[in-house]
């Protein structure tokens, strides 16, 4: 692919998570989207540019966080927006709501809402390939607030024990809730802690959706020849409040600061791939049309779900047991 | 008396309690946020410092083993969690260590530690923040179980398992953080392992907890409408129970329906439903009945939310069954009041 | 038909299964090494390599955690835990993650995993070791719970869990590790979800869980030397239940015991009384009663460890109460014959 | 106290264990004593030493291979005996037997047999410490196999986080049951993957329990200055089987090796200790003398315990809540 498809194509997937997040913003207040929504506003970069570095059969996991891989990986904002709304046209006809947002056709196999409770699963589905010698390899992302949890430790560990083909993706934004890392954090860095296990180990803070799939590209080519895991600590910053709509402006509380919110802000994913792509001489007209027949897609998504058909009430009885 | 809501009437108990006795302290995540855990933890890093109210990182497994060592040597933990469902990643220690201690020290070792946590519905909350894991935590020797349903018994309640010296865990459903009642004055405790009878009746009792309170009082309104008198009773802690009170009321109304916020399947509905068919064999009009959450995981969409979730409509139909009465005419009645007031995100 | 011990019969199930679907994969705590979980896991490194058959560390969140994701991605593994207490270190990733996979992606995950775990008395294994939890798991929908009790049970069960499209918890006592028995050759499964008349009768139905199974079988020997004809159900599936062979069985009987290798309050002993009481109402000569563990954490010293225990003692006099009988004179009848057979350390 | 003294007082805790445990195995086929047994014998050094470094008044806690520890801090055989025999004179009545043997009132507060799981119970252990400002500190000792657990790292992390006054205190004996670290491991050694953390870091292979006092003294005084929590990893060896009473010699099984053995043999720390009480100019006969009394002291344990009675059956009820 030439830089200026691919230029193309990563501005297409952050454009996608962003635009459908504003509807979101847009349209929550109306009270008809019922799921808590952990917006993902800012932190763009990471999904279109991880996602994009994956081969499309590697499976993911997720977090509640998760509205960026699935729109990066699924092409599904129909099925997206359908299950925000509660309809049957959803991925999981409505149960599963935006905390759990997944498509396992498409690889992203699950996504949960208590935190790092999927990185071990990605030791399953990593098994599974090995087992299976596929040669795929897994991306478990989780937030900064997933390291603290013992379960991340163990998962590492065993990760790095067996080989398995798992790349460990901490979208790391320096805040659980309102707590910052530094209130939660025993280690020096995560770099220091990660380090002394047996991984490959990556960092970042570019908002450049390429230089993240390149790092990913060149993460996964590490991990195949050694079988080494990789960690890659990516970091990032979220606009929104931590769930529901609002911009999280909260300076005067003290956990997030104001210059930090800028110097993100300066760097924001959407705006400076634009640029790139005024820069890689895409006309204007065109960047422009890319956005209109985006913004077209997402508010038929949109318009759509708002009419469609709820799921039975039989539907509660199904899908428990196979 | 004074009105308050049942988040000011927790909050108020926590201030109490930690201005009693320097020896409460209270932390668990974001505790010490803006947010205060939906304004339950409000001004008590301001009143009592950062050592006594502190935020944690995401540790669940070592936060309680942490409140457990706290507790033994001569503290008195509250470890809040905004989700009873995390603390499934802490029954290791409350089951093999917290709910053991005491006996395996042979006496030695008390626990005084509260374990308080968020249950019930919100917006959308899903299969993984919906649970109530009352069953699970009274089916251990060890430790006590709570559940207070009004302002005045949350907080009588709180001081109260704050004062013992065992470990007692406190769930407080969501939906009740708004309601306001009459609270007592001053430092008035509500006994552990006492029920109480929430309204009186002869003709039918429904033991009910957490949520099910309020929808078995309205369940009790509509039926009082065809002359039917229905006796609520809220057992509010769960472990012990207190079977005398549900057995006296049952004696008398010889109907008894059990509304818990729960699945049925072995919980605590099958606990009430099992102990009060045995003590009160030969003097029953009908089985007990139970009715409780449908058998799935907690869907997220509304509209399957509402079936997942029974309501007074339910109560009002085992309650007719119960009674062998024409099911009554409820087309026109909103059985989704509160549901329409709760607002997202969370 | 073979004579297998039912730790034979674990094995057996075990290399069958892998034989037939290269799918099957068994990992835990020292599933490979030289004492392979009891004998339970004895040859299938030997057979089948390392990558179908391996230790792991001590982590049984994450290797839960592993599990699910190789079943969701088309293996069958079977996790092992030398006790279920372990378990509770993994009820996250049970409750929150392996029951509600399936539900929360609409049907398109299925969890084909089988989770095998000894439960029961050792050589004093005291409150940490000696759980059984099956009616916390059972509580949980999604989720299927086996406590087989015979060698052709836990074979024909055992392939029937891994077999099957969902989670299965397979719940295996300790003491019946020994028990030796008739085996169906060949690949026969025995159906989960069916219960099993473990002996006929016509005056009394016990319904028993795992070691309450050998016990009951002991009081039904005792009853009948005075002519009381006991029926002893093991319902062998846990969850989901099999409602109608309990019901039947007590419609015909009219009196009935559960005797549960649990704490009774809030397990599953309530959910078999208060279901046989709700459904054979009117039916029942007497209360339905419940026969289970002590209220306390679980001693190490053996003399309060029996004391813990109930046995066959126990429910000959429940079924005397039941019936209306005087006690019949058991003096001189040693209940405790296996206790003083198994030997430590373990 | 001086050198001597020191190495006499060291000698007869270790001996104390050593001797008492040589007791178990040889009781133990009469089956009286209805608890597992996972004895210490090879590993004394670790208890004998820590302990003499703390202070007496420090908290500590153990895990279900606790005769080490439990003498060392108690000197109450007399109890311990009682406890495993489940007589009403053990410290908890009979009710804990040896995996849960404790004695609160002497500082060490809780044992349990579950891996792992008292290792946050010293984080709480510590905080008092801390709440109080008492200046005391608190020793968790935990095998090798418990840094598997998540709960370890979560540990860590918060006392690191917090500077709670603790020892990680890791016996680590190479195995986990017949498991050798290696096949549980994903990192590149104990340093690395702790050293990440906030803390400070001791590694000892000695059999030496002055050395290791002196290691222990030493921690806690760099813990105090500067409030981080000390991680000390003391190799050991166990010569007994994990649980029961039999000398482990499965070589043939290929979880350990001969040479190891003969290795930690030839470095016993109880003969190793005699010896150098000998060197110092202990005179053989004082040497017998205490081997004497400690044996006639168990000797008379052991004959007390069988005869003591048992708990009363009303006892299984009580001690539930309080
Ligand atoms: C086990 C668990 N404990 C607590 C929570 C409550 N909670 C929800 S999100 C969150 C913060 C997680 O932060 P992080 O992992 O950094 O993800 P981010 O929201 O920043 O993307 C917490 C504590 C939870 N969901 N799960
Ligand atoms: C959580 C848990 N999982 C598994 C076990 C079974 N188990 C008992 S001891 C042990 C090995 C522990 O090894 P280590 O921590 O190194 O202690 P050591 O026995 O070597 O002193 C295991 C896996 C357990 N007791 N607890
Ligand atoms: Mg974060
Ligand atoms: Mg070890």
């Amino acid at each position: 692919m030439t830089a200026r498809a691919q230029a193309l194509t990563l501005y297409e997937s952050l454009l996608l998570i962003r635009r459908a997040e504003e509807k979101i913003q847009a349209h929550y207040a109306e009270d008809d989207m019922k799921t808590p929504v952990h917006l993902y506003i800012g932190q763009e970069a990471v999904a279109a540019g991880v996602v994009n570095g994956l081969d499309p059969a590697d499976p993911i996991v997720g977090t509640y966080r998760s509205h960026g891989i699935y729109l990066a990986r699924t092409d599904d904002p129909e099925g997206f927006f359908a299950e925000l709304y509660g309809r049957v046209g959803g991925p999981a006809k409505g149960k599963a709501g935006s905390m759990h947002m997944a498509r396992p056709q498409d690889g992203l196999f699950l996504t949960s809402a208590v935190v790092a409770t999927t990185i071990p699963v990605a030791l399953g589905l990593a098994f599974t390939q090995q087992y299976r010698k596929t040669g795929r390899s897994v991306a478990a992302f989780f937030g900064d607030g997933a390291m603290d949890e013992g379960v991340f430790w163990e998962s590492l560990n065993f990760a790095c024990l067996k080989r398995l083909p798992v790349l460990f993706v901490c979208e790391d934004n320096g805040l659980a809730i309102h707590t910052p890392s530094v209130a939660r954090r025993g280690y020096k860095s995560v770099a220091d802690a990660v380090g002394g296990f047996d991984c490959h180990f990556v960092e970042s803070e570019s908002t450049d959706p390429a230089e993240i799939s390149d790092l990913t590209r060149d993460a996964l080519a590490r991990q195949r020849e050694d079988g080494r895991p990789v960690f890659m600590r990516l970091r990032c910053y979220r606009y929104v409040e931590h769930v529901g709509p609002r911009e999280d402006r909260d300076f005067h509380l003290g956990y997030r600061r104001e210059e930090e919110f800028e110097y993100w802000r300066a760097r924001d994913p959407v705006r400076c791939q634009r640029e790139r792509l005024i820069k890689l001489g895409v006309p204007e007209a065109e960047v422009a049309a890319l956005e209109t027949k985006i913004d077209e897609r997402l508010s038929r998504c949109v318009a759509e779900a708002q009419k469609a058909p709820f799921p039975e009430p039989e539907e509660l009885h199904r899908d428990v047991l196979a | 008396m004074s009105q308050l809501s049942y988040r000011e009437a927790v909050n108020g108990a926590l201030i109490q309690e930690m201005e009693r006795d320097d020896r409460v302290f209270v932390y668990g995540c974001d505790v010490a946020d803006h947010k205060r855990i939906y304004g339950s933890t409000t001004d008590l890093v301001e009143r009592f410092g950062p050592e006594r109210c502190f935020s944690t990182p995401i540790s669940e497994d070592a936060m309680t083993g942490m409140g457990l060592g706290a507790a033994i040597s001569g503290l008195r933990p509250i470890h809040v969690h905004i989700r009873v469902d995390f603390l499934l990643l802490a029954m290791n220690q409350l089951a093999n260590m917290i709910s053991t201690a005491r006996y395996m020290s042979g006496g030695d070792l008390s626990v005084p530690m509260v374990i308080r946590a968020v249950v019930g519905r919100g917006w959308g909350q899903s299969a993984q923040h919906s649970k109530s894991l009352h069953s699970v935590f009274a089916h251990l020797p060890g430790i006590r179980v709570v559940a207070p349903t009004t302002p005045n018994d949350v907080k009588g309640l709180m001081s109260a398992a704050i004062r013992d010296d065992n470990p007692v865990v406190m769930l407080e459903h969501r939906w009740l953080y708004d309601t306001v009642g009459e609270v007592d004055e001053g430092d008035a405790v509500v006994p552990l392992g006492k029920a109480r009878v929430v309204r009186a009746g002869t003709d039918l009792t429904i033991v009910a907890t957490s949520w099910m309170v309020v929808e078995a009082l309205r369940a009790a309104d509509l039926l009082a409408e065809r002359g039917v008198s229905v006796e609520v009773i809220d057992p509010r802690t769960l472990a012990p129970l207190d079977e005398e009170s549900i057995v006296a009321s049952v004696q008398k109304t010889r109907h008894c329906i059990v509304a818990d916020n729960d699945w049925s399947f072995c919980g605590f509905g099958a606990e009430v439903a099992a102990m009060v068919s045995e003590r009160c064999f030969g003097q029953l009009g009908a089985a007990v009945s139970r009715v409780g959450w449908a058998f799935v995981p907690c869907p997220t969409t509304r509209c399957l939310e509402n079936e997942f979730y029974p309501n007074a409509n339910d109560l009002v139909r085992a309650a007719e069954r119960s009674l062998g009465l024409d099911a009554m005419d409820l087309s026109g009645f909103d059985f989704y009041t509160y549901e329409n007031r709760f607002k997202g995100p969370f």
